[in-house]
């Protein structure tokens, strides 16, 4: 049984959580898989909400089977798909069924998902969602009516170090240190110079806040250049993009998983942040290797 | 009231022979408002006009229908002969039956030239009045710029009665030519004189253009000059602002230092040549990298090569491509440098310049040689780039024109060529507009100071009055007249307390319809090309008579 | 000014189908600047559907008119005389005009030729860009002049979401600016950086009761 | 039912498209009689309903001929006059009317041969309609 992910990040040196995205339809196996494989080697489990805007089974239900076969779940949360209500309500029975951790995040536009004509909810946006959790855990809802039952959720939000312009970015960023939050975990980085920057600003504002620092696993050059171009807030500097290239063929995972072991070891030997957060998109079945290329 | 149409056919001294005139005749006599059909043979002669105009007359007829030759050969004669018999000269409609008809085709062509007369007397029906009138246009000029072309057109104009404003945002008038080498020399210092003795001129130095508003005829200018902004109104603006040289260090492999200079940097030199500490003993001008066509730097090469002879007295190549000497006394200075000992170095590829021992190396192939050299040059004086004056693109945007791809002012069009620009009562001259010497400047401003006396020195203008015209009614004020037309001749007037609508000024209009065509509420009408005037001719096409 | 744009001509044809006389009727005021239902667009329709028809075989007769704002019943009425001649009409207005004209024409029924999309503003000669949502709780004051609820894809109110692209355009549309891009350029420019610093509540939809209605206080 | 009368309209700018057509009767290059020209004084002026009007008097094809781009005396009237051919092709499109009986063109007042050209490419496209 894993220990509480909120306890590993207050006790822990180095806290490691793996992404886990849900498939699309009501097939679990796959998903057990991912999560007996992991659910002993990461802190938590942290389960993706319609990815990119792509309808799937759901975060709550998959944080729901990670509990049950003995996983440690971190509930994602975006604004997209749920009005007010909704979230309240989905975050009640989240916590009544022992989901204790929550990330907000805004959500994917919808026009780069598959229900490209769906209503785009937004009624509430990332920095209003953590206040919302807050008023919850007070043992009140947002308006201010008496729960039977309170929460206690430990409350993650997002960054992204790599914007541009990254000032607008780290005012809204600010926004969410100030709301209250226990972890924040970031966007790809890959440039640990930069990244050491956020890091730096973001103790200033708030010196106790737990930084995850968010590790894509690049599986080859095309990969690589395709984020740069195509994925906001992600940029793999050019000699990683060199380093993939020149692998032999059919070996550009592996060179992916050793970049992605490096920076998590020199991440954690130079102190840089309180640990990461693995994203392996769709090749969840690699991150152990991926730990073990870091040492862990 | 009835309309009265009268159809006159002629058969160009009966050469159309395959149209049946007497069957076109026939059959146009039963054209709805077809009062009178005549044939004749030389309509366009003293006796047919007259004959016509006796006919108009005792038929009482109030729109004619000519078919005969193209429009573009007597329209103007016909209009004139309708306003001597009394008529307004809009109410005319040409078919023309010779050149896209008689002479296009094989064959008998009668049914095709019968549907022209119809297609001509459908549009007759729906034309109007044309009233001509005089508008009154201020006869003041604006001249902005108060460098050579600048200076010279507020002369000229002037000279001709015209009185100026000379608007120049350097300290003092004079411009580029200051200090420029040239043959023969241009005395700036004595047309600064002159002008400073004009009471026809008036000159505002530090100072800048900020608003502009207004239609040829009537310019409302605001003038910044230190902290006081003048308003001032035009008929016609002058722009002479002249050009911006730029070395491009790309052209070559190096970057400009002691060894590639400007020309610029040469005069100095050869102002002063005792303050060298060497006496170079080889200097070479490289000219067509960047634009095979420039003629300032080449003429401003050429001028220098012979100076450097003369005050320096070093060993000078010219290394060119083509060289261009087509301006007025060009040659003769290539001559003269030639004559002096200028060596002129021809290439087709462009020549290798690295630095070496502190000179410069240059490597080509020769291609009178045919043959690889090397020259090494104590100084290489670099090819100047020609660009727009720095500011040209605000100052365009403030009077509504276009610059042209390499930001000069005036628009790459041949109708503008050489000083319009689509902007009535606005020209452009010299350097202002591209790579222009001081003789193609001259004849620039020669051309823009007769433009702007024929427009402007009677202090009225002839207009067709609303020929192209906006119905205030209908008008919806969308602006998108006003951003489309090319010639920046409509504007928002207010017609009463509370509106404002689109209004075309009927002198700034060039009639070309655009606005009418755009108009999503139908609100302008186009006297001769009116929606309905073209719909009638589409109406009677392929109606059968 | 009210945005629309004309539906496809198959739509049409499909809503009219089986009436053999039609009015066309525009409207003069936002349609006509917005290039979508003015006398010119009349006459294109019109146009379009005789030859559509005429293509076809089907008899169609179309009576064309153009009046001066669809969304007054009194202006409305002057279309009276030809309604009493037709069998349906096509209505090239925006919503609020098909609405008004089917309300005073009760008996007739009304076609929508156009898709009314959004209020917003001409960006350039035939470019209009959509600028307000009428939400009724205007915060254009601390946004220094940029709506966020329409300019922002998400409508986000406490800035820039993730997804904004290198050099400050949209997540959903690289053409597009980023609204908070754009918001945080303007408020650094005026010195006012600390309005977009401070926490902004949800939103309040119910600032306006909808369906909405106003009633202006008496003078 | 509109009937077919296999005419050619062609809208020509009378400072291009009007002279070409003049300079090729002075040379006798005959071709198809079935053409009307319209006399515009820019190719701009030519508005969508000038066009749709003329197809619905049954034309064959629509002609617009216009000066060469970059030479329009009036700047984008040559420009604008072929997007509206393009806007126009569609709405033919939409009626189910052959695109290809629109057509834009670009010539200069001395190319009689490519006016010829024009007029005979245009007839022979809506020949078998």
């Amino acid at each position: 049984m894993a220990k509480p992910f909120r306890e590993a990040l207050k006790t822990k040196e180095f806290v490691v959580t793996a992404e886990a995205g849900p498939g699309k339809g009501s097939n679990v196996a796959k998903m057990v898989e991912h999560i007996e494989l992991l659910k002993d080697r990461v802190d938590g489990l942290n389960v993706t909400d319609n990815q990119s805007a792509v309808m799937r089974y759901p975060s709550l239900g998959t944080c729901l089977l990670i509990k049950e076969h003995g996983g440690e779940p971190v509930l994602q949360i975006t604004c997209r798909d749920r009005n007010r209500l909704a979230i309240q309500a989905d975050l009640l029975f989240a916590y009544s069924r022992g989901i204790d951790n929550v990330l907000c995040l805004t959500g994917d536009s919808v026009d780069v998902g598959d229900h490209k004509e769906a209503m785009p909810v937004f009624d509430l946006d990332s920095v209003q969602l953590i206040h919302l959790v807050h008023a919850l855990n007070s043992g009140k809802d947002m308006v201010g009516n008496e729960l039977d039952g309170g929460v206690d959720f430990c409350i993650g939000a997002s960054a992204t170090p790599s914007a541009d312009p990254i000032e607008p970015q780290l005012i809204k960023f600010e926004k969410k240190l100030g709301a209250g939050v226990d972890f924040i975990q970031t966007q790809a980085i890959y440039d640990l110079d930069e990244f050491k920057r956020f890091v730096e600003h973001a103790r200033k504002t708030d010196a106790k806040v737990k930084i995850l620092a968010g590790i894509v696993l690049l599986v080859g050059a095309k990969m690589a250049t395709y984020m740069n171009e195509n994925v906001p807030g992600i940029y793999v500097p050019q000699y990683l993009i060199d380093e993939l290239a020149q692998a032999p063929k059919g070996k550009g995972i592996a060179t992916g998983i050793e970049i992605a072991g490096r920076l998590i070891r020199q991440i954690k030997e130079e102190r840089i942040c309180d640990g990461v957060h693995i994203m392996a998109i769709g090749r969840e079945e690699r991150v152990p290797e991926i730990l073990e290329a870091a040492g862990l | 009231m009835q309309i009265r149409i009268g159809v006159f056919l002629c058969d160009c001294g009966k050469s159309l022979s395959n149209i049946d005139f007497p069957k076109v005749s026939e059959r146009a006599e039963k054209l709805q408002d077809v009062v009178h059909v005549g044939l004749h043979s030389n309509l366009c002669l003293k006796e047919g006009i007259e004959e016509m105009l006796s006919t108009i007359r005792d038929g009482a007829i109030d729109r004619v229908v000519i078919a005969a030759c193209s429009p573009k050969l007597k329209e103007d004669a016909f209009r004139n002969a309708l306003e001597e018999a009394g008529l307004n000269s809009n109410f005319l409609s040409l078919a023309n039956i010779r050149e896209q008809c008689s002479w296009a085709h094989e064959g008998d062509v009668t049914e095709k030239a019968l549907e022209l007369t119809a297609m001509a007397v459908e549009r007759a029906r729906f034309l109007k009045p044309l009233v001509k009138k005089d508008v009154p246009v201020n006869k003041e000029v604006l001249v902005v710029g108060g460098g050579f072309a600048g200076m010279k057109v507020a002369l000229d104009l002037a000279n001709l009665g015209l009185r100026t404003t000379l608007v120049e945002r350097g300290l003092a008038l004079g411009g580029r030519l200051e200090g420029f080498e040239t043959n023969p020399a241009v005395p700036i210092n004595s047309m600064r004189k002159a002008i400073e003795e004009n009471r026809d001129i008036e000159v505002l130095t530090s100072a800048e253009l900020t608003r502009g508003e207004g239609e040829v005829g009537d310019f409302s200018i605001r003038i910044k000059k230190g902290d006081e902004e003048l308003s001032r109104s035009f008929g016609a603006i002058i722009f002479a602002t002249g050009y911006r040289p730029e070395i491009s260090p790309g052209d070559f492999q190096l970057r400009p230092g002691v060894n590639l200079i400007s020309q610029e940097k040469l005069t100095e030199i050869l102002k002063a040549p005792e303050r060298l500490e060497l006496r170079p003993k080889t200097i070479g001008f490289v000219l067509d990298v960047s634009d095979e066509n420039c003629r300032l730097p080449t003429l401003s090469a050429l001028n220098d090569a012979l100076a450097v002879k003369e005050r320096l007295g070093s060993e000078v190549y010219v290394f060119c491509k083509s060289l261009k000497v087509d301006s007025e006394g060009v040659e003769e200075v290539y001559r003269e440098a030639r004559d002096r000992g200028v060596v002129f170095v021809k290439f087709e590829e462009r020549p290798r310049i690295c630095s070496e021992d502190g000179r410069v190396k240059v490597e080509l192939n020769d291609i009178l040689l045919g043959d690889e050299i090397t020259v090494f040059c104590d100084f290489l004086v670099a090819e100047e780039r020609i660009m727009p004056s720095e500011g040209t693109e605000a100052l365009s945007s403030i009077l509504k024109m276009r610059i042209d791809s390499r930001g000069f002012c005036q628009d790459e069009n041949v109708h503008l060529y050489p000083v319009s620009c689509e902007r009535k009562g606005i020209f452009c001259v010299g350097a202002c507009r591209g790579d222009l010497d001081i003789a193609r400047a001259s004849t620039d401003v020669a051309a823009a100071v007769l433009s702007t006396y024929e427009l402007l020195a009677s202090g009225t203008a002839i207009v067709e009055a609303e020929r192209v015209k906006v119905d205030p009614e209908k008008c919806r004020v969308c602006l998108t007249c006003i951003r489309v037309c090319p010639h920046g001749a409509i504007r928002l007037v207010r017609v009463d307390t509370e509106r404002e609508v689109a209004q075309i000024s009927d002198l700034a209009c060039e009639g070309c319809g655009i606005c009418a065509a755009i108009c999503p509420a139908k609100a302008i009408d186009f006297e001769g090309y009116g929606d309905e005037q073209i719909l009638a001719e589409v109406q009677a096409i392929g109606e059968s008579l | 000014m009210i945005i629309a744009e004309r539906k496809p001509l198959e739509e049409i044809r499909g809503m009219i189908a089986g009436y053999k006389k039609i009015l066309v009727a525009g409207c003069g005021t936002c349609v006509t600047i917005c290039w979508a239902g003015g006398e010119k667009e009349v006459g294109i329709l019109s146009s379009q559907l005789r030859l559509a028809s005429s293509g076809e075989g089907t008899e169609l007769s179309i009576v064309e008119a153009c009046i001066e704002r669809q969304c007054e019943k009194e202006m409305v009425e002057e279309l009276r005389d030809k309604v009493q001649d037709v069998e349906a009409i096509v209505s090239m207005a925006c919503g609020i005009g098909v609405q008004t004209i089917a309300d005073v024409f009760e008996e007739k029924p009304v076609f929508p030729a156009l898709n009314t999309t959004f209020m917003g503003m001409p960006e350039a000669e035939g470019v209009w860009t959509e600028k307000c949502r009428s939400c009724g709780d205007c915060m254009l004051y601390w946004t220094g002049g940029i709506c966020p609820v329409v300019r922002c894809a998400k409508g986000l109110l406490n800035g820039p979401c993730g997804g904004t692209r290198k050099g400050g355009s949209c997540e959903i549309d690289p053409e597009k600016d980023c609204a908070w891009v754009l918001i945080y350029r303007r408020l650094e420019k005026q010195g006012r950086l600390d309005l977009m610093r401070k926490y902004y509540e949800p939103k309040n939809y119910r600032a306006v009761k909808r369906p909405g209605k106003i009633e202006a206080l008496k003078a | 039912m509109i009937r077919g009368n296999n005419k050619i309209v062609a809208f020509c700018c009378e400072n291009s498209a009007y002279l070409a057509a003049d300079k090729a009767g002075r040379m006798r290059l005959h071709y198809p009689d079935n053409v009307r020209i319209i006399r515009v004084p820019c190719v701009g002026r030519v508005d969508l309903i000038h066009i749709l009007k003329a197809f619905e008097k049954g034309a064959a094809g629509v002609l617009l001929i216009g000066c060469h781009e970059g030479a329009c005396q009036h700047l984008t009237g040559n420009t604008r006059a072929k997007e509206r051919a393009a806007y126009a092709r569609n709405l033919l499109k939409e009626v189910g009317i052959d695109e290809a009986r629109l057509r834009m063109a670009n010539i200069a007042p001395d190319m009689a041969q490519q006016f010829v050209r024009e007029i005979e490419d245009m007839t022979e496209k809506t020949k078998e309609r």
